[in-house]
């Protein structure tokens, strides 16, 4: 169990890191997602059932959710962000 | 120590994305990073190696795990939530006037 | 056990959730509701004045309520002793007259304004009843998530940049004070006021030390104390006049009675003094005070320039705070009074007269003096007031917290806040002298036919003339105000008073 | 930003983390539980609220009132978007997505809603509660609207009932804590009325009922937070 315990919290690091210094925006919001699981993981690990469950469902499902639904009417660059055929 | 050092990584992380990162939406990656770091860290300050808070009859357990930090942290998450899900809808709203999500144009945090 | 505590919190609760609620059914019956409530609440605070009026003379008032019947350590007691009561009964009379401005300003289409609006006002009762630290870190939170959107009202490029600044640096600033409030349960097991004063010497000098300096960055995070001071002018003028004069006037208040609160009460000022921290907000505050009032200088917007004079008001009140006298409290409290008061009248009327300006620099302040006299002239009575002249409150404050230095011999004190007076004098001036100018071009009031929007335009120019004349009724009668100030300066400088009546009792 | 200054922030954020590093090892690591307040909750909590799960007892009943705060945050952000986000123009309707998928969603729905529900109503004996349970409904109505587009989700749940259910709940809750007072007691006191025995459903006094209420009041919540988000307009957004 410790064992995974210092697996999981090398692998939370990371996906923090790569969340944040990855180029694609995209791909930062899936790795924030994954920092989540991990997280979630890392709660059970700790006792702790609830803030796993609020973790999972808030930090996986809700944030992933919404931060996707701004990307997609998020536009970087020139053309207006409400052209509907892109 | 471990935990420590965790927190304060995860929480610089989470920091340097805020000074640094051009994105809005990095920026807000980022604050959601710190949070989660100050709730777990609070987790493995008061982990005693106990049994899960939840007993399953009126009989005294001895071991069990701290229930107050699990529900202060559980109010936490909701309100990172909540937070996180508004800048969101701000920056929705700024992208109608600058087609970028550059904070630059926003006079960047230090400046005025 | 007084429910009226929890009443004074729960009636503007109530009201915000039940507006969407009526809203459904008929849209008109909002502003009846939207009245009513506020004088409800009005009148509790009013009974509760009258009640416990032998207390409050003498100054021994304090209110408990258990909530849940849970006895103290466990559940959340609220309290309210002398300072929550002057704290409460200036937000209150300052509540009502906003929302009734608000009324004749914003007007009633828009549903979800009055929503935030009695939201801010719950959350502002809930931080200065509330006796539990993590309950205030939640109503602190509540407070920016509700004051937010207030300040990206108008929608525009503006107003959601400030939004944002405000909502990246009041969230850290929250983060900060959870660091702290973890610090606290970890090391107290407590999360109860008075239990944490209780022991919170106990603890080893290093983390006294470093739990103060989580709460001291959070707090003047939110402050907009000197390093952290550059979102505030944007907020703050980026928003409809009413909102700024809500923002700068009072939830700006709400801030200072949580620093007083906590270092006073929770970890008391001895562990400041102890690890020498209060010499060091001393010098921060006199700094961004300075700084507040030389970047008003140099700024030609009105609503920025008031901004940063409310920073540089701020860094003045905490730091006669940080005195630690008697005299400094009182200095403090009543220099907060009659800030409030001049700052919601600056606001209020120039948001009057900015309707006539094509927008809010210096030079399109022409003229403006011609077309609304009396306003004008509430306009120049709050200026007086700022600079601080004789007959108005701001006087009569800034005498007091030069009283307090000179007592203390810190005559640099002193020196800074009459420099920052003088520059004060420049910049306000300036803009009456440009209100007196005649305008040549064309007649102004075709800028008035285009702006002007006002639901009720006799409702804007009654409320913002009444904070001009409350101005300088509080400075002729401040003895009136000094009443609950005494009780609560003394209820300060002996804080067991609140650890026995809240767990012995 | 420029090069140095990226080192420069770099840096200072290294040897802010090393301080910090320092300062937080001089704690104490072992957590003093005797004399904390949760001590006397383990004990008898089970006595005094009946419900077996702690952390839904405390959430519930002895800080309830940080959960009235805690759902009125969530109330203050979703009238803070409504507000933001109130477009003028006609929603279009995203057209979902393909067929297969709306099938199979169309028999997941129900068992993800039987979920949810199981989640806030067994808050005091499970792991959950009223915030986690509400969440998922609140996923329920982010599914309408991207399976089968949001012309769907307006038709069905619509707006009206989303503010209803939501400002519904939250002045429920008030009452909640009013019943408290009109039972002698204190706000929100949790009156141990319809006791069926320890480990059965209704068995804390109200606080399975402040969880049902809590958790509509953020699915709801939710479900309007989306909708208004998920929006498409055809034309630059008409402001005020």
């Amino acid at each position: 169990m410790v064992i995974l315990k210092y697996l999981l919290l090398i692998f939370l690091i990371m996906t923090a890191f790569l969340a944040i210094n990855f180029k694609e925006v995209l791909v930062s919001i899936i790795f924030l997602s994954i920092f989540s699981i991990i997280l979630t993981t890392l709660y059970l690990i700790h006792n702790a059932p609830d803030v796993a469950l609020a973790e999972a469902v808030i930090g996986a499902g809700l944030n992933t959710a919404i931060f996707m639904s701004v990307i997609s009417q998020v536009r970087e660059g020139k053309n207006s962000i409400f052209r509907e055929d892109d | 120590m471990i935990n420590n050092f965790v927190f304060v990584a995860l929480f610089l992380l989470g920091f340097y994305a805020i000074l640094v990162k051009k994105n809005l939406i990095k920026m807000v990656i980022g604050l959601n990073i710190m949070e989660g770091a100050i709730f777990y860290w609070f987790i493995t300050l008061t982990d005693r190696g106990g049994t899960i808070p939840i007993v399953n009859s009126s009989q005294v357990v001895t071991n069990l795990n701290d229930p107050i930090p699990q529900a202060l942290i559980l109010t936490g998450i909701v309100i990172g939530a909540s937070t996180s899900s508004f800048l969101l809808t701000l920056i929705i709203e700024l992208n109608k006037f600058t087609s970028s999500t550059n904070p630059d144009q926003l006079g960047g945090m230090i400046e005025d | 056990m007084n429910t009226s505590l929890i009443v004074l919190i729960i009636i503007p609760l109530a009201t915000a959730f039940a507006i969407p609620f009526i809203d459904v059914f008929s849209n008109k019956a909002r502003k009846y509701l939207v009245v009513l409530s506020t004088f409800v609440e009005l009148f509790v605070l009013i009974i509760i004045i009258l009640n416990n009026y032998r207390y409050i003379l003498n100054g021994t008032l304090f209110l408990k309520y258990y909530m849940g019947n849970w006895i103290p350590p466990i559940g959340i007691t609220l309290g309210m002793d002398m300072l929550s009561l002057f704290f409460s009964t200036m937000i209150t009379f300052a509540m009502v007259f906003i929302v009734i401005y608000s009324i004749g300003f914003i007007g009633h289409h828009e549903g979800k304004y009055y929503v935030l609006l009695f939201l801010i006002w719950s959350a502002m009762q809930g931080i200065i009843l509330t006796g539990d630290i993590f309950n205030m870190d939640v109503f602190l939170e509540l407070l920016l998530i509700t004051s937010a959107p207030l300040v990206a009202f108008k929608r525009n490029k503006e107003g959601t940049e400030a939004a944002i600044k405000y909502m990246f640096y009041g969230t850290i600033g929250g983060l900060f004070v959870f660091i702290g409030v973890v610090l606290v349960y970890y090391n107290l097991g407590t999360l109860n006021f008075a239990d944490i004063s209780r022991n919170f010497n106990s603890l080893s000098f290093f983390i006294k030390k470093m739990i103060s300096i989580f709460f001291l960055l959070g707090i003047f995070i939110k402050l907009g104390i000197f390093p952290f001071h550059f979102w505030l002018s944007k907020a703050h003028s980026a928003c409809p006049s009413s909102v700024s004069a809500l923002l700068s006037g009072v939830i700006v208040k709400v801030y200072v009675y949580v620093f007083i609160r906590l270092f006073w009460n929770v970890i008391g000022f001895e562990v400041l003094i102890e690890n020498g921290l209060d010499k060091v907000i001393l010098v921060v505050a006199l700094i961004s005070s300075i700084i507040g009032h030389i970047m008003a200088l140099n700024e030609d917007d009105i609503k920025k320039m008031l901004a940063y004079s409310t920073v540089a008001n701020l860094g003045m009140i905490i730091a006669v705070l940080t005195l630690n006298t008697k005299l400094a409290i009182i200095a403090a409290l009543l220099h907060v009074f009659g800030h409030l008061l001049m700052k919601v009248s600056l606001f209020t009327t120039t948001g009057y007269l900015l309707q006539f300006t094509p927008g809010h620099k210096l030079e399109d302040f022409k003229g403006v003096a011609y077309k609304n006299k009396l306003l004008f002239v509430g306009f120049v009575v709050a200026v007086g007031g700022m600079i601080g002249l004789p007959p108005m409150i701001g006087f009569s404050s800034k005498w007091f917290i030069l009283k307090a230095f000179i007592n203390q011999d810190i005559h640099w004190g002193s020196i800074i806040i009459i420099v920052g007076s003088i520059i004060a004098f420049v910049y306000y001036i300036r803009f009456i002298i440009y209100g007196f100018k005649k305008t040549s071009i064309g007649t102004p009031d075709k800028f008035r036919l285009i702006l002007s929007v006002f639901y009720r335009e006799r409702v804007v120019t009654d409320i913002a003339i009444f904070f001009a004349v409350a101005v300088i009724i509080a400075g002729i009668f401040y003895k009136f105000a000094l009443i609950p100030i005494n009780g609560a300066a003394e209820m300060l400088q002996n804080p067991y008073i609140y650890v026995e009546t809240i767990l012995g009792g | 930003m420029s090069r140095t200054k990226h080192v420069i922030t770099v840096i200072v954020l290294s040897l802010l983390g090393v301080t910090m590093l320092v300062a937080l090892n001089k704690i104490p690591n072992q957590f003093e539980y005797a004399n904390s307040i949760s001590q006397h909750i383990v004990n008898n909590a089970v006595k005094e609220t009946g419900s077996l799960n702690f952390v839904t007892a405390i959430l519930y009943d002895y800080r309830a009132y940080d959960s009235l705060g805690e759902s009125t945050i969530i109330f203050g952000a979703v009238s803070g978007i409504v507000l933001l986000l109130s477009r003028k123009t006609l929603p279009v309707s995203s057209h979902g997505l393909s067929f297969i998928v709306k099938r199979t969603f169309g028999m997941l729905t129900p068992f993800i809603f039987l979920f949810s529900i199981y989640i806030i109503t067994h808050g005091h004996l499970s792991p959950g509660g009223g915030f986690q349970g509400g969440v998922i409904l609140g996923a329920i109505s982010i599914i309408f609207s991207i399976v089968y587009g949001s012309e769907f989700d307006y038709k069905r749940y619509t707006p009206t009932t989303k503010t209803l259910l939501e400002t519904g709940g939250a002045l429920l809750f008030i009452g909640l804590g009013f019943l408290g007072i009109l039972f002698g007691g204190n706000f929100l006191m949790n009156m141990r009325f319809l006791n069926m025995g320890e480990g059965s459903l209704i068995s804390a006094g109200s606080i399975p009922f402040i969880n049902t209420v809590i958790g509509f009041k953020i699915g709801a919540g939710l479900a309007i937070i989306f909708y208004s988000m998920i929006q498409k307009t055809f034309k630059e957004g008409v402001d005020l």
